[in-house]
């Protein structure tokens, strides 16, 4: 409440800070940075951008790379171009989302444990150990049970998922700072857990939860296309990169280069996240050199 | 296929690529699944009765048959002079022996539907086995060439199903469940001119890309299940040959006859003439199959019927939409790949044709795992397919008589019901003929299947294998490959 | 010392508990799976008559609760029960599978722990130069490849062009070892690229996180080099957060290779695991569950008892 | 042991001219050192003198050829018997650091690797640079260990750094540093985070080594009364400048520079007596412990009246602390009571009131650590303002102004992070969060001592001034006599968890002591160039 009131009186404006710290930015990063901007770009424009629709049939299967069909066409022959364009769309999207919850319901969560400490802290990471321990396949199977099939589902259980792993990465970074003067100030001004989370320990653990932000996205992004075996989320005609890789995998056995476009696009979209990533996590690691 | 050799030789490893092994995987040919278990039963076992790849049922075991005295009552002769792999001769005890593992109460057979109709068995001397039926049956010597029908030895009136002994023409030396079955020639084999080989391995390869590459690179002589969308590459190996087996398995899509809005008959020809049949060969099939008239009885059977191809007409489509009082229609097809390789795309397809028509098809792809049980004759529109039976009768009890187990479009028609149990009797060839083709076009007509193809067997082998006529009626030359195929000189 | 080992001995205590837990946890889930190893068994045959007397045969109509009991009594006895599928002994069929399953995982974490960590310190050594960006590139792109894509990717190099390893990898107890490794190493490369990026990544930042501490300003007004003071002066710092990602890979080289094992044909219990869920194959699934807990639980603790070792104040305390 | 020297003390033998060192980054430049030069002969000890970042350590690590990370020595010279650091390639500057000059840390407890043993951290850069083998260099740490009256000079080496004190580590580190038998010593601070007793025993090690090893030295520090004991010359810093320079004694008696001055004359604060009779803290027989059955506390009753200040002193470990914690509500006291006002308090923090806690508040020894990095001075301030008081708008902001005036803070600091601020600063925004949620008592663990005099000074004055004012009652946390002189009305001396004598200021420093009081009170260094001498004749 009182940051609303007060926010008027700061000096820098958001696009000033926005821009200073771009001119400080290390090349990688801002070429992370453009990259990811041109992702968003396609994600916005795709149907500009697309020559022909995400799952109209128009050629031959597996047409060669032509000026009609830039990449050639699918197994069914659908235009490669044109759905890798859309799938940017389908799956950046549900990927984001789903890392996203994975962090908030992790984070939350490892932050309560490392904050409050004691039997909470048992049950909740013995609980994630159990969690972990069980067989992917049967949890997935038992989410999918409970949650069905839908792409809300496969954001929930992706998001359940990952955010067993990003709950042990929190708890052990949140410890680290759940022991500051600081934190211990705020318990004996008598601050309730919930401000003590989101002011004190959250501002201050970001920068190792954005560099596992880098990894996990990746990881999530293969794991919805390799969960759509059980029917999961994406429903067909609908490209997603994932399960174009998949579709095609095929050709590469032949020496075929088709399923390494799809595979591609997640490799760039990948390593631009993570350059970003490496220059956040850099600015905190208080390195110049 | 490849040209037949005329001179086949003995010997050798041949090692044999298979799509569908389990861990799951038993010995007991009551729960024989798959075309893994299939193949390595085929090999140890033999059965009363053998369809030749001309597709005619002969004796295998049974020397000869005959209804006595009428279709009700069948006799089998068995040949004498057999024995198992343990050295016990063949005797109609264990014909007896065998079907009993499959009937009654406490079956746990997945062929206890198939051997239903038996009343009792009953032996006749050592060589003779009596079978009678609850009603009339003039294609019941076909069943006992079911897959599951495999002739075991028996002790005290019971059969050990998981010990692997047959009189088959090899011996079962391993079975690993998932990895590989290993079988030897049997010395003593009763045929001549069968199992060729020394040797037979059977690997179970789930991934198609695997396998490929296991066929290339010369570890496996033969694979099934080539990758349809890459044969064309596949073919450019000149080492390898493509074997295209044209064949009546079916693919198709069940709608639920007594669920809106299938239960208006306008409303089920409307699909049928939304789909482009040619199209979906060619795209999912890539070529390896032929069109299907919604109906599943195919050129191989005896009782084909050749209607008229049903063509893709939207407009048609959209006059019998019409006709039902729709001027769009929008409809949720259920499916998965666990139905078959493509079918997911299949349906995809599907959707792009029937758009034209004004048909919007909402593809749902389902969890793989738990298909059967909670998808299919659960939703009222999914995917399915079927292996071919024996026999028209055999299909349509199965899948369109009003009590068939798997009446997956929920499909009550008296007229078909009657006319079914009647060809049954029919001892007259032309008569039956005329009854089961007026099923046909029932089917065609009224019933609840929108089939757009006939998938072929598509299976690939080194060009130092070599064959004959390859069988349609089941996978990997009706899954008798061990036994009838053999290495080039 | 003594209080490592009562650390230990709680966390062993609180092991088995979890694993008690996760038993039920799986025995239920599996019980709320739609369909059962008698429908799954009979497939698309399956009469009702035939799934009712496999159930009964099989002791499936009993209330799940006996069947647990009956399940947890015969593991405390050492009997893990039979295959409702096959009938084997589930021990029988763990047996090499689960040997086959460490020497794979073993393979892939010796050429993929000493790679990444290597790398890690290379791309921690030269940060922010080309090399370090050029490991990281490449490790990016290989975790941003589906598992099954990277597999075929060698398959068709090595196997199919050159011709040097075969692309199945069946290996069997009669091998030698060194057969085995041959036949081992397609799999166990695919999944150091897997694994390789995390661990790598890792190393990386732990060891970078590092770097600001007075002691290795200390190090370097020593006069040392960097190398050595990476290794020497850092490395041993950074191990706590480094075990926990590895510890992580360990688990998945063990619990989560089904894909390898299905590319290359590789008889480990991932495969066995799947086709037992898809069968509902009860004590098979229950039994490779455990395993896979029990890998997870004593890797965790493992993680624990390094983070411990490594820091001298919790292994000496004053 | 001593090896070839320079004898002719003439020439320098380090040399350090114009030199100029600056923050490096994309932004604007800034000059950290501006143009200092200075020249060390051999086996004369230089002291570095001035406030928090004056530039001392940039100094004292640029004579290494060294510049921490984010800065960058733009120009100057730095030679080494001729030779000048800065020109060599990375490699061959590295054969002169640790060999012929050795750096010795502020916090040894920082720079010693705490995965080492202490041995292997000494042997290691005699080996590094061939200077001896293994097992020579571990004879060598044993006798100097010995030397530098470390406890079981042969197992000491033994242990990891954790398992030794505070002072003997400082030992250690010195003599780790003399293992390449350097020309060059350069202490950084060396016994600023020490007690007074534990600072005596480093500074007589130090002085005694450099001694018998005839090592030149470079002595940073900001507390002139221990540069007085051991520099043999002296130079003033401030702002990355040279203020003053001069021989030892004559700088301490003439300076010239009104900076240097104002340096000297502090710990002339003075406080009279403020006693109201009224008690706002009284802790009655309390006992504590971490661990059951290993007690921390034991006994303690001490009473804060209003408008008075208790200091607590005692050696690092006797539990000041804990007791602060006890009080606060952190630590429940397994016996004895806490009662504030004469209400007695509820042991633990979730049970008390949000009026009790806004009554008692805390000031943290490091404001580092103590602020949260990531807020800005506004929240810091305004968050107890919001908490307890309910203050939002208009009446807040003029609150906020308040408090920063009254902790002589300029108001557009309220827009800044942490991290922006300077130590005493920051130091200042901690003391203005207490004083914002309006509180009876506050508790002042160790609030200066990581401050420079300067700056800490400043502090103690503006929490008299406060008392003054608005009769705030302090219990004071502290190790340092020198601060309980000048601001204490009474006096708790603790040690091993037990008082040892208490009572008011002037009773319990003056004569006769109890031993234990007499030492810590012979161990604060005096500006006296002689005084340590004396004390270690009088020893
Ligand atoms: N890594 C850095 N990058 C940029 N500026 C720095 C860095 N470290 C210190 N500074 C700045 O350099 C100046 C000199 O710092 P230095 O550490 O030499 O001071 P000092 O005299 O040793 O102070 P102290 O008594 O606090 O140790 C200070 O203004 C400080 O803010
Ligand atoms: N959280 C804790 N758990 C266990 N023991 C502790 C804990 N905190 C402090 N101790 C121990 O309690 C004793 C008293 O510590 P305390 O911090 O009160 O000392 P102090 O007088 O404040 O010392 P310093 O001057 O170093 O701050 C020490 O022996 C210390 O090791
Ligand atoms: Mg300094
Ligand atoms: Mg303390």
């Amino acid at each position: 409440m009182m940051m609303t009131k007060t926010h008027s009186s700061e000096k820098v404006p958001l696009w000033r800070k926005v821009l200073s710290g771009l001119a400080e930015a290390p090349p990688t990063g801002l070429l992370g940075l453009v990259v990811l901007f041109t992702y968003l770009f396609v994600i916005v424009f795709a149907p500009w951008l697309a020559p022909f629709g995400e799952a109209t049939i128009v050629a031959d299967a597996f047409a060669p790379w032509s000026a009609e069909h830039l990449l050639g066409t699918d197994s069914l022959g659908r235009d490669i171009y044109s759905r890798l364009i859309y799938a940017a769309r389908n799956t950046v999207g549900i990927t984001l989302m789903a890392t996203l919850l994975a962090f908030v319901i992790g984070g939350a969560l490892g932050m309560v444990a490392a904050v409050v400490g004691g039997w909470v802290d048992q049950v909740l990471s013995r609980l994630v150990d159990m969690l972990m321990a069980i067989p992917l396949l049967i949890f997935a199977l038992l989410l999918l049970m409970i949650f069905g099939s839908s792409v809300t589902a496969l954001i929930l259980i992706l998001g359940c998922l990952e955010a067993t792993r990003v709950f042990r990465l929190t708890r052990a970074v949140a410890m680290n700072v759940a022991v500051m003067d600081y934190v211990e100030a705020a318990r004996l001004r008598g601050e309730k857990m919930l401000w003590i989370i989101r002011r004190e320990i959250l501002p201050n653990i970001l920068s190792p939860l954005f560099a596992e932000f880098g990894l996990r996205f990746c990881f999530i992004f293969l794991l919805v296309s390799s969960l759509s075996f059980l029917g999961l989320g994406l429903q067909p005609p609908t490209a997603d990169w994932g399960a174009m890789v998949r579709e095609n995998a095929m050709l590469i056995t032949f020496g075929r280069v088709t399923p390494l476009l799809p595979a591609a696009a997640i490799a760039i979209l990948t390593i631009a996240v993570n350059l970003v990533v490496d220059w956040f996590t850099h600015k905190a690691s208080g390195l110049s050199k | 296929g490849s040209t037949p050799s005329p001179s086949p030789k003995r010997g050798g490893h041949f090692r044999l690529g298979l799509s569908r092994g389990s861990t799951t995987d038993s010995l007991d040919p009551a729960r024989f699944s798959d075309v893994f278990m299939q193949s390595v039963g085929f090999a140890i076992y033999n059965y009363l009765t053998e369809v030749t790849p001309e597709g005619e049922l002969i004796g295998e075991l049974a020397e000869s048959w005959e209804p006595a005295p009428d279709a009700a009552r069948w006799a089998f002769k068995l040949r004498k002079g057999i024995t198992f792999h343990n050295g016990k001769p063949l005797e109609a005890a264990d014909v007896v022996a065998t079907f009993n593992h499959h009937r009654g109460e406490k079956s746990q057979s997945a062929a206890k539907g198939i051997v239903d109709p038996i009343e009792s068995i009953e032996t006749d001397g050592t060589h003779t086995v009596i079978f009678n039926l609850k009603a009339a049956n003039a294609d019941f010597p076909a069943i006992t060439s079911d897959y599951h029908m495999a002739i075991m030895p028996a002790t005290d009136g019971k059969v050990d199903p998981n010990a692997g002994i047959g009189t088959g023409g090899y011996i079962l030396e391993k079975l690993e469940p998932g990895v590989e079955a290993v079988v030897t020639r049997n010395p003593d084999y009763w045929k001549s001119g069968r199992a060729w080989f020394d040797k037979v391995s059977f690997l179970a390869i789930t991934d198609a890309a695997a396998r490929t590459n296991a066929l290339r690179t010369g570890q496996i002589d033969a694979m099934d299940r080539v990758d349809l969308k890459t044969v064309n590459l596949l073919k450019m190996d000149p080492n390898l040959s493509i074997n295209n087996v044209d064949s009546d398995q079916i693919y198709y899509f069940a709608m639920d006859t007594q669920a809106k809005p299938f239960n208006d008959n306008n409303v089920r020809l409307a699909l049928k003439h939304a789909i482009d049949r040619q199209d979906i060969v060619d795209r999912v099939l890539k070529g390896y199959g032929r069109l299907a008239n919604d109906q599943p009885i195919g050129a191989s059977y005896l009782n084909y019927a050749d209607l008229p191809q049903r063509q893709y007409d939207p407009d048609k489509a959209r006059h019998y939409l019409k006709k039902a009082g729709y001027n769009s229609l929008s409809v949720d097809l259920s499916t998965s790949d666990a139905v078959f390789t493509g079918a997911v795309d299949a349906a995809v397809i599907y959707r792009e044709h029937a758009a034209k028509a004004g048909i919007d098809i909402n593809v749902k792809r389902e969890p793989a795992d738990g298909y059967w049980e909670n998808v299919w004759m659960k939703r009222p529109w999914s995917m399915s397919y079927s292996s071919p039976r024996g026999t028209a009768d055999w299909f349509f009890s199965q899948f369109f008589a009003e009590d068939a187990n798997w009446n997956d479009t929920n499909w009550q028609n008296e007229r078909f019901n009657t006319l079914l149990k009647a060809a049954r009797a029919e001892l007259d060839a032309g008569k039956r003929q005329e009854m089961y083709a007026e099923m046909q076009a029932l089917v065609h007509n009224q019933g609840g299947w929108v089939a757009p193809a006939f998938s072929a067997y598509v299976s690939a082998a080194t060009k130092a294998v070599g064959h004959g006529k390859i069988a349609t009626n089941r996978d990997m030359d009706g899954n008798r490959i061990a036994e009838r195929w053999w290495f080039e000189g | 010392m003594n209080q490592l080992l009562m650390t230990v001995a709680k966390r062993l205590g609180l092991g088995l508990f979890t694993l008690l837990i996760i038993s039920m946890v799986i025995f239920l889930a599996v019980e709320m799976l739609p369909g059962d190893i008698a429908t799954e068994i009979l497939g698309q045959m399956a009469t009702p008559e035939a799934v009712a007397a496999i159930r009964q045969e099989l002791g499936l109509d009993q209330p799940i609760v006996s069947r647990y009991f009956d399940w947890l009594s015969g593991l405390l006895t050492g009997d893990l029960g039979q295959s409702l599928a096959t009938g084997q002994p589930v021990l029988e069929l763990l047996d090499d599978r689960l040997i086959n399953t460490l020497y794979l995982a073993g393979t892939a974490a010796l050429i993929s722990v000493p790679l990444a960590l290597g790398l890690g310190v290379i791309a921690a050594l030269y940060r922010n130069t080309l090399v370090d960006r050029a490991v990281s590139m490449f490790t990016l792109s290989a975790i941003s490849m589906p598992e099954f894509f990277i597999a075929y990717v060698l398959i068709l190099f090595i196997s199919v062009q050159l011709g040097w390893i075969p692309s199945m990898s069946k290996v069997d107890a009669d091998q030698s070892l060194l057969e085995r490794l041959q036949l081992t190493i397609l799999p166990a490369i695919t999944l150091t690229f897997v694994t390789c990026a995390h661990m790598m990544r890792m190393t990386r930042a732990a060891i970078i996180n590092l770097l600001s501490s007075p002691y290795i300003e200390m190090a370097y007004l020593k006069g040392l080099g960097p190398w050595r003071i990476i290794v020497h002066h850092t490395l041993p710092n950074a191990w706590a957060p480094i075990v926990n990602v590895i510890v992580m890979n360990l688990a998945y080289l063990i619990t989560g290779v089904v894909v390898v094992e299905v590319v290359f044909v590789y008889p480990g219990l991932g495969q066995l695991m799947v086709d037992s869920v898809a069968k509902r194959d009860l004590p098979v699934v229950q039994a490779a569950s455990m395993i896979f807990a029990a890998t997870y639980i004593l890797l965790n603790l493992i993680a624990d008892v390094v983070s411990i070792v490594s820091n001298p104040r919790l292994l000496h305390p004053k | 042991m001593i090896d070839e020297k320079d004898e002719t003390t003439n020439r320098p033998i380090l040399e350090i001219r114009d030199l100029i060192i600056s923050t490096e980054g994309r932004k604007a430049t800034r000059q950290l050192v501006k143009s200092v030069s200075l020249s060390l002969a051999a086996g004369e000890v230089l002291g570095l003198i001035g406030e928090s970042g004056a530039g001392k350590s940039t100094i004292g690590l640029a004579a290494m050829g060294y510049a921490r990370d984010g800065m960058r020595i733009s120009s100057g010279e730095v030679l080494f018997k001729g030779t000048d650091l800065l020109k060599l390639s990375e490699r061959k500057r590295r054969q002169f650091r640790g060999k012929r000059i050795a750096y010795v840390a502020q916090s040894a407890a920082a720079a010693f690797n705490p995965a080492h043993k202490l041995i292997d951290q000494y042997t290691e850069a005699a080996v590094a640079h061939g200077v001896s083998d293994a097992a020579t260099a571990e004879n060598e740490a044993i006798e100097l260990y010995r030397e530098l009256g470390l406890p079981e000079p042969e197992t000491f080496g033994q242990r990891y750094p954790h398992q030794v004190s505070g002072g003997q580590l400082q030992r250690a580190m010195v003599a780790a540093s003399m293992a390449c038998h350097p020309d060059i010593l350069v202490f950084d601070e060396p016994t600023t985070a020490l007690d007074v007793t534990t600072q005596i025993e480093v500074l007589t090690a130090i002085r005694r080594t450099i001694r018998n090893h005839h090592t030149a030295a470079i002595y940073i520090t900001h507390d002139l009364a221990v540069v007085a004991q051991i520099a043999d010359r002296i130079m003033v810093l401030r702002s990355g400048e040279l203020v003053e320079e001069g021989k030892t004694e004559q700088l301490l008696e003439q300076p010239k520079q009104e900076y240097t001055r104002k340096l000297l004359s502090v710990r002339n604060l003075h406080k009279d007596d403020t006693g109201s009779g009224e008690v706002v803290l009284s802790v009655d027989s309390v006992s504590a412990e971490y661990k059951p059955g290993v007690p921390v506390l034991q006994d303690i009753s001490v009473q804060v009246e209003r408008g008075r200040t208790v200091a607590l002193v005692g050696e690092s470990g006797s539990g000041k602390s804990t007791l602060a914690r006890v009080v606060t509500g952190l630590l429940p006291p397994v016996k004895g009571g806490i009662k504030l006002h004469n209400a007695p308090l509820t042991p633990t923090l979730k049970s008390r009131e949000k009026d009790t806690l806004r009554r008692l508040q805390m000031i943290y020894q490091l404001p580092d650590t103590s602020l949260n990095p990531r807020q800005r001075v506004r929240e810091i301030i305004g968050r107890p303002l919001q908490f307890y008081l309910g203050l939002k708008g208009q009446e807040m902001e003029q609150r906020l102004k308040e408090l920063m005036a009254m902790t002589e803070l300029e108001e557009y600091f309220l827009d800044r992070f942490p991290h922006e601020l300077s130590g005493g600063q920051k130091q200042r925004v901690g003391i203005a969060r207490a004083l914002a949620a309006e509180p009876d008592l506050i508790i002042c663990d160790e609030v200066t001592s990581a401050l420079d005099q300067l700056v800490g000074e400043q502090i103690l004055n503006l929490l008299l001034k406060l008392q003054k004012e608005i009769g705030m009652s302090y219990l004071f946390i502290t190790h340092d006599l020198g601060t309980v002189d000048a601001i204490a009305d009474e006096v708790v001396v603790m040690r091993k968890g037990k008082v040892v004598e208490q009572g008011r200021k002037t009773d319990v420093f003056s004569p006769p002591h109890k031993d234990y009081t007499q030492k810590l009170l012979n161990s604060v260094p005096e500006m006296d160039p002689q005084w340590l001498n004396k004390l270690l004749a009088e020893a």
